[in-house]
């Protein structure tokens, strides 16, 4: 029985009448920069702050926070390409990231770290974006491989955004094409640094000058 | 009455649990809701059509028959424990009761509600 | 079947056709005996395997559109070719005859922006619905930026 | 006409219940990669399939005109990137194919050990994906995934001492191969091969006997005959629907006649049967493995040795259509030199883009889980698909 279902018209992403970089820099900023603590939590540590003393609490608190942070990150399964099968095996049997307490989930609203796996094509750049967004706030973003972190060896290729720090704000690159599960392994490790080393003011251990 | 204490405590602790939980997720999670982080998450892509559509009843029956015999097995653990206490009569109860379930379970098997067309 | 008696058949009912080489059978057809040889080959020659279908830009000439057929159980292979001419950029569709032509016909309009009439719904499959250009086209630069990811 | 125009337009003909359009879209644990169908379900019943591609098209075919014929081979790798050694096969053997290059017999005996070694490993990673879709029902989701990866990480060993790289590999050039074996690999392969065949047994008894598994693999998906034929799908899903076309046994590339090995078909079509097309294939290429290491000729490993011959690689005017078994199909890679450095036009047909244009044919009328044993069945690699 041939069912002709209704092809839905599907609505272009947002980027098409956008003219050129600057345009799309100011729209970008509708996502407000996440410091990695809530005001509530601000103004609590402030408070505290006023008692002679204080930090020794807020420091106790932020290391408790962030150990429990960094001994907890969920990636998103987010295979792109050929580094998603480098992924796959970085989660299997041998080279296990649950020993670094990462539990590889599906949906973005139950994780706090992207591995970005993959060339970031033109037609995929707003999907990773929705989804890097729909991520609840303390989230980190990984560019495995060199097709994530540069667009590796497809850069002159018309289709292939040249690095997908231009869509989303990345913490840690890990280079290969594709990189061995040895180094995304330490990737993740570096990450685990820079999430334990998160101070109170919310800024990340190194400043990353290109995006923030 | 100081039986009870027991019990106080252990609906105090289950209170308190689910308060604190909930308490400290908003005190410290850092929330920053913007418009793209609350669209309903479909796979990447944006919504396409409507979710409020009208189901087939089959998804609602499984859940109501889910329920009857979630019922009937709330009533089986305490009498499982207390068997040796209730004797003969235990017995003789729980079977009408799963009896009756059970002729609910044979309408709806007759009816094809199981069956997923 | 052997490929002497397809390429001899392939003479008869198709004067215009020229017919070489051995392993795929390579015959160069004009434009109008598109549809109608690609009936005739997986009726008579019994070709029913679709294995793709793709076009190549000779700059001046035009664009080339090539298709290939097999018939698997006595290994005839058919490298269908036609030239549209110098700036044409429509030819009839094969979707009615292979199902698996679709898709690969809309990768070819997609890529070359060669219009296929009779196709079921052709739009683009590989790019985004909006993209400007066909991009294996000769004309179009490697790595035409494409706002806004430079 | 905007998408919630077409949203109101469900038509409330059918039982009542109003037809729902859901996304299956690029990022979902059983997408295999990038792919996004559209479906408008009815209730649990798929009626159809709108198959959005193109998420990680990546100008292959663009990029094969700006590079030589020594650069662009580990970039053909990375378009099936899971078989990655058939992939630059078909592309070298095209080039060989319009230059009239010579291969050493070593070279070719080679190039037969990595080709089927690579589709074992890449078997093993399609039935570890496959069983960790269909998720709970076989124990736990990841255990047959778990137990398949940890037998493909031994195959990525060999790869590994051979190649020095994993996953994406240079090894194949024009007129030969770029490394010979180092000692002790072949030792090292027949332990390997020999282990991993036992495995297999384990998983099928674990599978076969898993009524679960039965019920959701026998009946679903079948892809008739001649639809089969008419879209052009080919390797085990071909095979699977009883159509008896192996390339390596109808035109035998690389000394691949030297070798005895049986073609698997199975006649009913249905993803249980492309199962067991697969179980039988692992024992094949096992065994042409062996094969080639008993007889594995002494000999050059390249008729152009040394990078810099392969550099100025001149392949004169001409076309050529080189296609290789690849395990998801007919890997083809349609070339066209016009005697300069680089080619003048390079059409790959990748298998996984035929294998997944018979979706939209097979989908309607399933349930939307068995949409997913479907696509674990097809086993489509997205970069062989968007190219």
């Amino acid at each position: 029985m041939e069912i002709k279902a209704p092809i839905p018209v599907i609505p272009a992403p947002i980027w098409r009448d956008i003219k050129d970089l600057q345009e799309w820099e100011r729209l970008r900023q509708h996502r407000p920069v996440g410091d990695k603590h809530s005001a509530l939590f601000e103004s609590i540590t402030e408070g505290v702050h006023s008692f002679p003393g204080g930090f020794v609490v807020t420091t106790a608190a932020d290391a408790f926070f962030n150990w429990a942070r960094k001994s907890s990150v969920w990636p998103v399964t987010f295979g792109l390409a050929c580094c998603a099968i480098e992924m796959m095996a970085t989660f299997a049997s041998r080279f296990d990231v649950e020993r670094l307490g990462m539990v590889p989930w599906a949906s973005p609203r139950h994780s706090d770290l992207m591995v970005v796996s993959g060339t970031v094509t033109i037609k995929m750049a707003p999907m990773l974006e929705r989804i890097y967004d729909q991520m609840p706030d303390p989230k980190w973003a990984l560019s495995m491989g060199s097709c994530a972190n540069s667009g590796g060896p497809f850069r002159h290729g018309y289709h292939v955004v040249k690095g997908v720090d231009r869509v989303i704000p990345i913490d840690v690159y890990v280079p290969g094409c594709p990189p061995p599960p040895e180094s995304l392994l330490n990737g993740l490790l570096l990450l685990q640094d820079q999430i334990a080393h998160f101070r109170r003011t919310g800024q990340r251990a190194a400043p990353n000058a290109k995006v923030d | 009455m100081s039986g009870y204490l027991p019990v106080v405590i252990y609906l105090g602790v289950i209170v308190a649990f689910a308060v604190v939980s909930l308490a400290a997720a908003r005190v410290l999670g850092p929330a920053r809701p913007f418009a793209a982080k609350l669209e309903s998450y479909e796979c990447g892509a944006e919504p396409i059509g409507q979710a409020w559509v009208q189901f087939p009843v089959g998804f609602y029956l499984v859940a109501l028959l889910f329920i009857v015999f979630d019922v009937l097995a709330v009533f089986l653990f305490p009498w499982a424990l207390s068997l040796r206490a209730l004797g003969a009569w235990g017995i003789l109860a729980m079977l009408m009761f799963v009896s009756i379930l059970m002729l609910g379970w044979v309408y709806a098997y007759r009816e094809r509600i199981l069956e997923w067309k | 079947m052997t490929r002497e008696q397809a390429a001899t058949l392939i003479g008869e009912r198709f004067g215009m056709a020229q017919v070489d080489g051995t392993s795929p059978l390579v015959v160069t057809l004009p434009v109008d005996q598109w549809v109608s040889f690609a009936r005739f080959a997986k009726d008579t020659l019994g070709c029913r395997f679709f294995a793709f279908s793709t076009a190549v830009d000779w700059k001046e000439q035009g664009l080339e559109v090539v298709v290939r057929v097999e018939n698997l159980d006595t290994q005839i292979a058919l490298l269908m070719k036609t030239r549209l001419g110098a700036g044409i950029s429509s030819c009839p569709s094969l979707a009615p005859v292979y199902r698996g032509a679709n898709w690969m016909e809309r990768e070819c309009y997609d890529m070359f922006g060669i219009r296929f009439d009779g196709h079921p719904d052709l739009r683009r499959i590989l790019l985004a619905d909006d993209w400007e250009g066909h991009p294996l086209l000769k004309s179009y630069a490697v790595d035409t930026p494409h706002p806004p990811y430079r | 006409m905007t998408s919630s125009e077409a949203a109101s337009r469900i038509e409330l003909d059918y039982a009542g219940g109003e037809r729902l359009t859901m996304n299956m879209g690029p990022q979902h644990p059983s997408a295999h990669g990038v792919f996004r169908a559209i479906l408008t379900l009815e209730g649990e019943t798929v009626v159809g399939v709108d198959a959005v591609i193109g998420y990680l098209h990546r100008c292959h075919e663009k990029l094969a005109e700006t590079l030589t014929y020594a650069q662009y081979p580990s970039i053909a790798s990375k378009t099936d990137y899971v078989a990655a050694m058939t992939s630059e096969f078909a592309y070298v053997l095209a080039a060989e194919d319009i230059g009239k290059i010579e291969v050493p017999k070593r070279a070719q005996y080679l190039r037969v050990v990595t080709s089927e070694l690579q589709r074992v490993a890449s078997h093993l990673l399609w039935l570890g994906t496959w069983c960790m879709d269909m998720g709970g029902a076989l124990g736990g989701g990841a255990t047959i995934f778990l137990y398949a990866i940890r037998e493909r990480e031994l195959i990525l060993d060999l790869f590994e001492a051979l190649v020095g790289a994993r996953l994406l590999y240079g090894f194949y050039q024009v007129g030969g191969v770029r490394y010979d074996i180092p000692a002790g690999w072949a030792a090292q392969c027949r332990d390997t091969i020999g282990l991993i065949e036992q495995r297999i047994d384990e998983y099928e008894d674990l599978l076969e006997g898993n009524p679960f598994f039965l019920a959701r693999a026998r009946g679903v998906g079948v892809i008739s005959r001649e639809l089969a034929q008419d879209v052009g799908i080919a390797g085990p899903l071909l095979r699977g629907s009883g159509v008896p076309f192996d390339i390596r046994r109808a035109a035998p590339y690389s000394s691949y006649q030297d070798f005895q090995f049986t073609v698997p078909v199975e006649p009913d079509g249905d993803c249980f049967a492309r199962y067991r097309v697969r179980m039988v294939e692992f024992r094949e290429s096992i065994r042409i493995v062996r094969q080639v290491l008993d007889g594995l000729p002494e000999g050059p490993i390249s008729s152009r040795p040394g990078l810099k011959s392969v550099a100025q690689t001149r392949i004169p005017k001409g076309e050529s259509y080189a296609r290789v078994e690849g395990p998801r199909g007919e890997v083809g890679c349609y070339l066209i030199a016009d005697g300069s450095a680089k080619p003048y036009r390079m059409k790959w047909r990748g298998a996984s883009f035929s294998n997944l244009a018979v979706l939209p044919h097979i989908i309607p009328g399933h349930k939307v889980a068995d949409v997913v044993a479907i696509m674990g069945s097809v086993d489509p690699v997205f970069g062989e698909v968007d190219r």
